[in-house]
């Protein structure tokens, strides 16, 4: 049995942003794609044949390019549905960033307009999220907390940057009514046991929501084989455009949930005084939607089912292991996060001792053209948790390498050189 | 008109001379269909008789000439037939129409309603062209 | 004196998609801008590149390609600020579309997250609109009154196509909160009286919020001389990208309302059990934002003024005035909308007796490549109020020539000719 | 290290030679200033003189090389001025840093803190820049 792989070389071929040369005579070494990867020739020529020769508006049109503008943005929806394993493609709802689909699921409750009652929400219910969190899976639920009365509750995460499962018995229970959890963190790179969570969302009868960011771009993702109810991911993140974000959830649940924004597309019929609403997914598709984003999202889940998502993995594997033995051996190092590979991807968060994270990055940068993220990563509890303001972050996708790595260790023995 | 038209011109055919239009007894079902979007609708009426044969099909409506001669071509189709065929042509239909221009349509099953597929593309017409069929299915069933 | 002109001929050059030739041979007339318009090499380039050469996420990156996207994506705000007139940059928040700019507006109200008296609703209050909005300026204020027991009214249509304003201070009074009607309306044509409406929302101390999603493609449009509270429009309509649209608010109301979507970006420091939030705009911006999107508006806005918006304006003037006088003379078409230039934009509206917009659309379409669109518009109770289901509708842009609209009443004939 | 650098040679030197640091007595006002973003902390104190002058200005903190260098820069500008003139420098300091690159500084006006330019180009670096200014601005008014 062979390991799947990939041809690192040709791939980077495909992006023409690592050919760049930045200002100074830099070359470029983007560990940044935890943040927002690049994007291959692949997807920014479909989105410039689109919007050349084949715009329109979607859906309500009754021309020649309404039909191929709505044949590729249906067509889109195609795509995205069978690159997650999604039972049914009316189960994928185009939002403009995984932010907004998180945000979506959580206006659903406590909504007056909303009946289902697996949606009411109030004092008494409970919503439980986790310390790992990125703020996009932690403010909107805080928000849903203020406006109904109901009570936030968290997993707290060990110091080896696990999930911390010891509570759960007790944290979710008979008045959790939805739990919203990373499936993988942006920061310490760890993968979740969803199964755990799920048996016991199952047992109370409270709803699971994945923050998917940043497992779909990285990992073979199935949400039917996840088994949970709702799953959150964004284009940009998966060598597709800004702009585009994905909701998956439950056709059921997704029917039962009162609507979210109100306006063009989402409706059956409006009258003055009341409105009846489209079926998904069009009822949470109020305007006009991202009609190119769309067509640069299914190019990139071209581009990636070609490539192979197993073989992604693989690669972000190696690139992770050779990380974790290379940024070992330097001394102050502190990683936060799994030091092993069993669940966990290819983000690696770390501090250097006595040297500011914004300093490191700035270095790194200036001095060799290293583009990593640092700060708190928009996980700013997390790094509250592990007491410290800021890590350096280095995240890995399908076109770095080895010697990216390598230049990285490099790069950070020359700061602490600048600043020792 | 060119090949891919919308419009056949066995579409403008049956627009033009609506087949079995007008509402008629004696009946088992009555139903009333509206496609709030475009404000198309119609009145559709089903006579079964023994072994499920469909002994007719009466129907009203105002609306475009999609949803006209689409009603036109059911009339066609499901009379003399029996209700469980005509079904499985409503079926068929539907896929057609649901599948955004991308299903090839079973001519053997279809007939004339092939002249529908170009409907397909065009989300915002694909209710037209089912106002009436969506309406005949749920008759049938009332009638049974 | 000489009017502003522009050279048709030479915009035609950068619309890529206009030299098209559509299947079987039709040349394309595209005479649906209302609904989303086509886009500009300028544009199309402007995305090229910045998605092959200097994409990165904005912001929160340290590194030269976060330098430059936030430069990119920052300095398209002030252009846009710059292109309406806003007296600040902080005053642009950039949404994904119109549509998602009202509900920004609509979801600030009766918030139990907002302490604001000017947004508190509840059961007494009343929000005003009108029966010619679009289903976007009308949806959400019918859910904002169902979440707080407010009361939603609106102006009635005079047949002509105007905004009816003789019952206005029985309408708009001490109760009133808030009033949100089109600058131009995307059926009739039709620019609303702002002025007069304004007068009186100040007098009881209403908001005004415009939704000039066909205004400002179309017209110069200085928001603070228009003296509104909130504008909202749209990146798609204006020779720019889908997915990005634009609130602009006064910085003083902006900053007292809560905040809508909750995630990265929008904060100022994060706890599990609270957050603070970004000063305006980016305190409505959660997630990664419609970074290459906004970078193409920036571009469209850059095209439009060198251009000039009076040349667009008076271009589309003529053309109306053209299209009106040959439409008149058509044997059974009914113009749904103003018949005369005084206060309208280049939006023609019909009937044609006893033939269904559907029909006129699709063969117009079909035989001649015209492009237009039929059906309710999005404004179902505009159609409502006129006793028909639905309109045929041609809208008119920068691009557009007199030729075209001869060709669109060829077109007609035909049309009375196969159905006739 | 390239030209348009964010790590001017200037900014290391003050980040590892402070100047100023530490908190003295006497003083007229003391300021905690907290960037949320980034953790970045600073303790300053003012104490004016006859005619505005400023006879010293005190500080303690923590956070990366910008902000304690801003620190240390402002310390100098500050010193031995008055009151009006540094806040006039606080000003172009502030419109320098909040021009996202686009602004020509004064160097007139900034002197060394000249240095600091590129990092208006980073928006998560603004504030580190400005920590110490702000802290100082707000010290001078509640001097007064
Ligand atoms: C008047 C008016 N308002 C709002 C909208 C909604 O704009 P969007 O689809 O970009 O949300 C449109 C266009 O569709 C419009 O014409
Ligand atoms: C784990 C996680 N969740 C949510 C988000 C938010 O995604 P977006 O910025 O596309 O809304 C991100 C990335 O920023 C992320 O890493």
């Amino acid at each position: 049995m062979s390991l799947p792989s990939l041809d690192v070389e040709r791939i980077r071929k495909d992006f023409p942003v690592l050919s760049r040369e930045l200002p100074g005579g830099r070359p470029l070494i983007y560990l940044d794609s935890g943040n927002s990867s690049q994007k291959p020739t692949q997807v920014i020529e479909a989105m410039r044949d689109h919007l050349a020769m084949h715009y329109s508006n979607v859906g309500r049109a009754h021309h020649a390019l309404g039909a191929e503008s709505t044949e590729a943005y249906e067509g889109a929806r195609d795509k995205v549905a069978a690159f997650v394993g999604a039972p049914s493609r009316d189960e994928i709802v185009f939002t403009k960033n995984a932010s907004e689909a998180l945000n979506l699921v959580a206006y659903a409750f406590g909504n007056p307009m909303g009946g289902d009652p697996r949606f009411q929400m109030g004092p008494g219910d409970e919503i439980v999220v986790s310390e790992m969190e990125h703020h996009s899976n932690i403010v909107p639920w805080q928000f849903l907390a203020q406006r109904t009365g109901a009570t936030l509750r968290w997993f707290g995460v060990t110091d080896e940057g696990r999930l911390d499962l010891s509570g759960l018995h007790e944290l979710v229970n008979e008045r959790t009514k939805i739990v919203s959890i990373a499936h993988q963190s942006n920061v310490l790179g760890t993968v979740n046991p969803v199964a755990g969570v799920l048996a016991r969302a199952r047992e109370v009868g409270a709803l699971l929501m994945l923050d998917a960011s940043q497992s779909v771009p990285h990992h073979p993702v199935d949400v039917a084989a996840l088994g949970a109810d709702f799953v959150a991911f964004t284009g940009h993140k998966m060598v597709g455009p800004s702009g585009i974000g994905v909701l998956w959830g439950r056709g059921e649940l997704l029917s039962a949930m009162p609507p979210f924004l109100g306006g063009g597309e989402m409706i059956e019929a409006v009258w003055m005084d009341r409105s009846t609403f489209a079926p998904i997914p069009h009822k949470f598709e109020a305007g006009t939607p991202p009609i190119v984003e769309a067509v640069g999202l299914a190019a990139a889940v071209d581009y990636l089912s070609a490539i192979g998502m197993d073989a992604v993995e693989a690669h972000e594997r190696e690139l992770t292991a050779h990380a974790l033995g290379a940024l070992g051996e330097i001394p102050g190092l502190r990683l936060i996060g799994p030091g092993d590979l069993a669940d966990r991807g290819g983000t690696v968060a770390f501090t250097l001792e006595g040297i500011h994270p914004h300093d490191v990055g700035q270095i790194l940068d200036d001095v060799f053209g290293i583009a990593v993220r640092v700060g708190h990563h928009c996980a700013r509890p997390l790094h509250l948790r592990f007491g410290i303001p800021a890590t350096t972050r280095a995240s890995f996708y399908l076109y770095n390498t080895t010697d990216e790595i390598d230049a990285l260790v490099k790069g950070l023995h020359h700061v602490q050189k600048v600043f020792g | 008109m060119i090949a891919e038209s919308m419009y056949q011109e066995l579409i403008l055919e049956h627009y033009k001379h609506p087949q079995g239009r007008g509402l008629r007894e004696p009946y088992d079902a009555e139903v009333h269909h509206v496609n709030p979007t475009c404000g198309d609708e119609i009145t559709l009426r089903v006579k079964l008789g023994d072994g499920g044969k469909v002994e007719d099909v009466s129907y009203d409506g105002q609306g475009c000439s999609i949803s006209q001669a689409a009603a036109s071509v059911l009339y066609d189709l499901a009379t003399g037939s029996t209700a469980r065929e005509s079904l499985s042509v409503v079926d068929e239909f539907t896929r057609l129409m649901q599948g955004r221009g991308q299903v090839e349509p079973d001519e053997d099953v279809l007939g004339d309603a092939v002249a529908f597929a170009g409907v397909a593309k065009f989300p915002a017409r694909v209710k037209c062209a089912l106002l009436a069929w969506m309406a005949y299915k749920d008759a049938v069933v009332r009638s049974q």
